[in-house]
């Protein structure tokens, strides 16, 4: 067996505000192609990686190298240019816009051409971005919404867009944070089976949830981060079985 | 072109033109997130620039105004690299606070002849011009609206984490309108010189900018259209405020603005305020049946 | 040294001014433009009951009820409408313009536009011996006055059950309400606080220039303005501080500058403070959403 | 339902609007109501002007009755609002050029022919004083401009006048240059710079002074310009230069500018200033203790100053283009009839906006017609006119030859000053 190349890596990441370790020395990768879950306990620093991973924040300690590269110093929207597209916990849509504008939003660096680009070759860019949106909110089942105002919809649809969106920018690694976070039971397969049709297409896909039976069933590998620290890393029976990450989840009284 | 309107039309016209330029230059601005009240200290630069070198260097109008546009634009992007690092109401009151020095500093000054300001500037624009040049900026406003740098505009105001990363480049976007936004007051600032003949510090005190703001926010902000009929709006309606008399002018002016605010809390082209007047109308029948 | 008294007695009188101003960020996130002329109606009222022979505690008493009645009045109509209406903060900017046009408007016609004297009898006259120094006794009693204000209003906002409540309600209006406090009440209170200090201000303003008149607090809005931005948005100590530095800051620049650009260098402090500091002295730096 | 409460808030304030717009109207016409004759339709003025100056003309005389009514309009452009102590000046100056139209109207001097003035609000803004002098031009086709308060709003609308070939007499700046703008414009308060600069030494001369300190107000050209004629006037003296300070037309709180006077140690203080900023000034210097003898500006002796700050302003001497103690021309009546008709206390700018109605209605009674060239003529030949300002004509630069007056407070009262006069602090 070959070793995975890793699309992502973090070595000895840590991450401080004022007095508190956030992430502290976390070395981890996402290999290309897989769905790696993260896991933990409430304020485990999940998100703090994420926001990490996605360069909202700096590390105080350590590397995180995207496709090989450093990020130190790459603004957000560096690093989306690069090819990572994330989701919000608490979803981050454009209110008082269209679904199709958000996704369309999304496509940002789709479109080349200049301010003084009209008439035909404007009018084909535009139509050629608005059609790959449009597939992009059919794929994620939204057709029905697509004129609808985002501010107006579920939390479940909304989480959706923002799926949408978010694959608009055409990434090679996908940060979903908590994407089933407050919706019902099917909605939460259908996320799962999306997670597994984007696999399929050659995605990489790093997956923070809480619904243990989605992560199970989607992730290749999963880590599990408490107190800012990756206590195991492995794929999900193994993960399951490891005394530590019981302690962990027991010992908080996660809730989930 | 314009001569057969009579010259007291034709200068509410120019004023109003010119009025238009400056509130583009905030609604521009406005429209990427930031509010910056530091369009009257660029208005003063441009006037002040054009007025100078013309008068003192006897350059020709044309240059003297374009003069005006590049130093309002590279001061702009120059102050732009430390102010846009504030954010939200701090930018706007420190963008506010660059203005007062840049105003107070012009009146205190000896090159620029003080609180005399300068008088004898030779007035060679025309309406011609400004309707060409609003027609242009108005053009190109409508073209941004349509593209995909409008949206982008619009990502990074309403949300500009998020759009950062969707791949906007936030700070290069609010670079470019600081720097659009300053060149475009400082051209106001350059043609108002050159149609008024006198220019003087105290024309660019906050009073400017709070009508400028109540233009743009009555318009609303979403599009270039609702700044401009509101611009156009308010000048119709100070020329006819006069039966009110002096003593009563404000207390109108004032209130206009509160009820408008009621009405349409985000302007009158909002589509908050819009989708509400359509229901309203569409209701209409339905009682009637 | 007494130019440093000097720049706190201004200071002072900036600080009331820019703690209006705050509270009402701090608890509503409305930045009040109103908040000049609620200061002229005030020192208005306290003019009304000094002519009327009232003593002077009483005229002040008298000024600061005014300005609170009109604060809240502004507050339960207008401002309580557009938050019915979830407007954004621009539409309170616009709307409390609006309001200031009004209000001017109102003055001006009852006073015909003149500018009326302010009876000086009654608050304290002449110099004071300190420190070697001769104090104008008016300005101590300003700058006293001005430092027991702000004492009271810090005690009261730390130690007061309403003064907590204004607290937790700037902190979150939902949670608060949770917590069993009405925010309607708070904006009120908030507002009648506001409302007194500016009228406090707008007396000292009035009697050291022994004047009146419906545009005495032109200026004052942009300092006001000036001062929370230096101390920082919402904060009731960077108000203080924010207000005696401007003082202290026009005075030296006076004395050290010039006359003449006192303002200027006022306003570089405050873009400097800005750069190092982008929330201002004391200011909460601006949560980011993720 | 909310908005339809609304609706009907706006409606009831549109009639609040009507009610004040026609007692508004009222007011300022009033002048016009006491002679029916201007009731008469004005729109055909322009025509009515010219048969009248024809028959004017023939008659050349102004105690000639014309054989039929004529209006005659008159723009008046003036700052009427902004900051009080702008104001008030532009209120000022109108309610005494409408005194002045009454007198002219009861006095009969023009016979059949009547004056309209048309208010124009400039509102301190150089923009609204284009527009508003191209509308008193192109829409009331005016025949004259009396009017002007501030100095930029003039610069800029001026030459709009000039331009017209209306003869212009402005009646509130005071600044130098304002007659050069165009042959037909002529002017009533005299260019106070000069004024100062010219009575300046000789008063501290008087007070045995070497050296001074300078306050004056920062923003505005007025005071500038007074404040730098009489400053190079003074050092041409060989009075030596303390300290300058200034402030701008907001402040309220001078002390830290008296202090720094204080500590320079100059023999006397130059205060150019506005009437609106004397009591704070003059107070706060009382305050600290600073009691060197002051140079004031016109304005000190204003009754409200005294009243505010009278006990403060012992001994303060000033120069005034204007005084009430001046018993010369037409002052005592017009200070009276201030105080009688318009229940104030009379002062530099009712003078001003008194003596332009009355210049302009005498050049119109000699001119006999409204005819620009011929009130221009009429202007510059005016000899010992009689006004507010006492007894004066124009000279070649249509500059009036006021020549001032000095005046000193002393126990809450103006008195005119001599080197003589003797004062107890």
């Amino acid at each position: 067996m070959t070793v995975p190349t890793e699309l992502l890596q973090c070595e000895g990441v840590g991450r401080r505000f004022g007095s508190v370790t956030a992430v502290d020395d976390v070395t981890l990768g996402v290999r290309s192609g897989e769905v790696l879950g993260l896991i933990g306990p409430n304020g485990a620093g999940k998100t703090t990686l994420v926001n990490l991973m996605s360069a909202y924040l700096s590390p105080t300690s350590g590397e995180i190298k995207f496709a090989g590269e450093s990020i130190a110093g790459c603004k957000p929207h560096e690093l989306a240019r690069r090819g990572i597209a994330r989701t919000y916990q608490n979803v981050c849509l454009f209110e008082q816009s269209t679904v199709l504008d958000n996704v369309l939003t999304g496509r940002h660096l789709g479109f080349q051409g200049g301010l003084w680009q009209l008439g035909r070759k404007r009018h084909r860019e535009e139509a050629r971005e608005r059609q790959l949106a449009v597939e992009l909110i059919e794929l994620l089942g939204l057709a029905e919404h697509m004129n609808e105002d985002v501010s107006a919809m579920s939390y479940g649809l909304r989480r959706r867009v923002e799926i949408a969106r978010a694959l608009a920018i055409e990434p090679q690694l996908l940060l979903l944070d908590e994407p089933t976070a407050g919706m019902t039971r099917t909605e939460s397969d259908e996320v799962g089976r999306l997670i597994g049709e984007l696999r399929a297409g050659g995605m990489t896909v790093l997956l923070i949830d809480h619904n243990v039976r989605l992560v199970s069933e989607t992730c290749d590998r999963v880590a599990v981060l408490d107190w800012g620290r990756v206590i195991a890393i492995d794929e999900p029976a193994e993960v399951w079985a490891d005394e530590r990450v019981r302690e962990a989840y027991l010992g908080t009284g996660e809730s989930g | 072109m314009f001569e057969w309107i009579p010259a007291y039309q034709r200068f509410l016209l120019d004023v109003t033109l010119i009025d238009i330029i400056l509130v583009i230059s905030l609604l521009i601005l406005f429209q990427c997130g930031l509010f910056s009240m530091a369009t009257a200290g660029f208005a003063a630069i441009g006037g002040y620039t054009s007025a100078l070198l013309v008068t003192d260097a006897d350059w020709p109008v044309p240059l003297g105004i374009l003069a005006a546009v590049f130093v309002g634009a590279t001061l702009a992007v120059s102050f732009g690299l430390p102010v846009l690092r504030l954010r939200g109401i701090y930018l706007a009151l420190g963008s506010l606070a660059l203005a007062q020095v840049i105003v107070i500093g012009i009146a205190n000054v000896g090159f620029t002849n003080g609180v005399f300001g300068i008088s004898g500037i030779p007035t060679e624009v025309t309406t011609g011009w400004l309707v060409a040049i609003v027609a242009v900026i108005l053009l190109v406003m409508e073209l941004i609206h349509r593209s995909h740098f409008g949206r982008a505009m619009k990502a990074i105001r309403l949300d500009e984490h998020t759009a950062a990363g969707l791949g906007i480049n936030v700070f290069a976007y609010r670079m470019a309108t600081f720097g659009i936004g300053g060149a475009m007051a400082a051209m106001a600032g350059a043609l108002e010189a050159h149609r008024t003949a006198v220019i003087s510090p105290d024309q660019y005190d906050f009073g400017l900018l709070v009508v400028l703001l109540t233009y743009m926010f009555v318009g609303g902000v979403e599009h270039w259209l609702g700044p401009v009929l509101a611009t156009i709006g308010f000048r119709i309606l100070n020329e006819n405020l006069e039966f009110a008399g002096t003593d009563w002018e404000n207390f109108y002016y004032g209130s206009i603005l509160v009820v408008v605010m009621l009405l349409a809390p985000d302007g009158l082209t909002s589509r908050r305020f819009t989708q509400r007047l359509a229901r309203i109308f569409r209701r209409r029948p339905d009682l009637a049946t | 040294m007494q130019q440093t008294i000097n720049g706190l007695a201004s200071g002072s009188i900036y600080a009331l001014l820019g703690l209006g101003v705050t509270l009402i960020w701090g608890v509503l996130h409305v930045l009040t433009f109103t908040h000049a002329q609620v200061l002229t109606w005030g020192a208005f009222g306290s003019l009304i009951a000094i002519n009327r022979g009232y003593p002077v505690p009483v005229a002040i008493l008298v000024g600061m009820a005014v300005a609170a009645g009109l604060s809240v009045l502004i507050d339960s109509t207008v401002l309580e409408m557009l938050r019915r209406r979830g407007a954004s903060e621009y539409a309170f900017v616009v709307a409390t313009i609006g309001l200031a046009f009004m209000l001017e408007s109102i003055l001006r016609n009852r006073t015909r536009a003149r500018v009326e004297p302010y009876s000086r009898d009654g608050f304290p006259r002449g110099p004071i011996e300190l420190l070697g120094q001769n104090v104008p006794k008016l300005q101590l009693a300003v700058l006293a006055t001005s430092l027991i204000a702000m004492a009271g209003l810090a005690i009261w906002l730390n130690h007061t059950r309403a003064g907590r409540g204004m607290k937790a309600v700037a902190y979150s209006p939902e949670t608060a309400t949770l917590l069993g406090i009405n925010p309607r009440f708070i904006y009120a209170v908030a507002y009648t606080v506001s409302g007194m200090l500016a009228a406090l201000a707008g007396v000292f303003v009035a009697v050291s220039t022994a004047s009146v008149s419906y545009s005495s607090g032109d200026r004052l809005l942009l300092t006001a303005f000036a001062v929370i931005i230096l101390g920082g948005m919402g904060s009731v100590p960077g108000a203080v501080v924010g207000g005696l530095i401007l003082g202290v800051i026009e005075v030296y620049a006076t004395v050290h500058v010039s006359s003449k650009f006192s303002e200027v260098v006022a306003y570089l402090v405050i873009l400097v403070v800005l750069l190092v500091r982008p929330s201002g002295l004391f200011g909460a730096k601006e949560a980011t959403r993720v | 339902m909310i908005a339809r409460r609304v609706v009907g808030a706006l409606a009831a304030l549109m009639l609040v609007t009507t009610a004040c717009g026609s007692d508004d109207d009222s007011s300022s016409s009033s002048a016009d109501d006491e002679n029916p004759a201007a009731s008469e339709p004005v729109e055909e003025s322009a025509e009515a002007d010219d048969t009248a100056s024809t028959a004017d003309g023939a008659s050349a005389d102004s105690d000639a009755e014309p054989s039929e009514a004529t209006v005659v309009r008159v723009g008046v452009p003036l700052d009427l609002s902004g900051p009080a102590a702008i104001s008030n000046i532009g209120l000022s100056e109108l309610s005494a050029m409408e005194l002045a139209l009454e007198e002219v109207t009861a006095s009969g001097m023009l016979g059949e022919t009547t004056i309209e003035m048309i208010p124009i609000d400039t509102k301190g803004d150089k923009q609204e004083a284009v527009a508003g002098v191209l509308k008193l031009i192109e829409q009331d086709d005016v025949d004259a401009i009396v009017g002007f308060t501030l100095t930029p709003s003039f610069l800029a609308a001026g030459p709009q006048a000039v331009e017209a070939g209306l003869p212009v007499i402005a009646v509130g700046v005071a600044a130098p240059g304002i007659t050069e703008v165009g042959d037909n414009v002529f002017r009533i308060i005299p260019q106070v710079s000069s004024l100062y600069a010219a009575n300046d030494a000789m008063i501290a001369e008087t007070l045995g002074a070497t050296s001074a300190a300078y306050l004056y107000t920062s923003d505005s050209e007025t005071t500038v310009g007074i404040h730098e004629a009489r400053l190079a006037a003074l050092e041409d003296a060989g009075i030596e230069t303390k300290s300058v300070q200034s402030n701008t037309t907001a402040d309220t709180d001078f002390r830290a500018q008296l202090t720094e006077i204080q500590n320079s140690g100059a023999d006397i203080m130059v205060i150019s200033g506005f009437p609106g900023q004397f009591a704070g000034q003059f107070l706060q210097a009382e305050e600290i203790g600073l009691d060197i003898p002051v140079l004031s500006t016109d304005g000190s002796g204003r009754n409200e100053v005294l009243d505010q700050a009278g006990s403060a302003m012992q001994c303060v001497i000033y120069t005034a283009s204007w005084a009430a103690q001046n018993e010369t021309g037409r002052n005592p009546h017009f200070v009276e009839a201030v105080q009688t008709e318009l229940d104030d206390e009379a002062d530099l700018y009712y003078a001003a906006g008194y003596d332009g109605m009355w210049m302009f209605s005498t050049a119109l009674a000699d001119a006999g017609s409204a005819d620009p060239d011929a009130i221009v003529e009429a202007l510059n030949n005016i000899t010992d006119f009689e006004g507010a300002f006492g007894v004066y004509e124009y000279d070649d630069n249509r500059e009036p030859d006021i020549s001032g007056i000095n005046l000193q407070i002393q126990d809450n009262e103006v008195i005119p000053w001599t080197p003589d006069t003797q004062c107890e602090r």
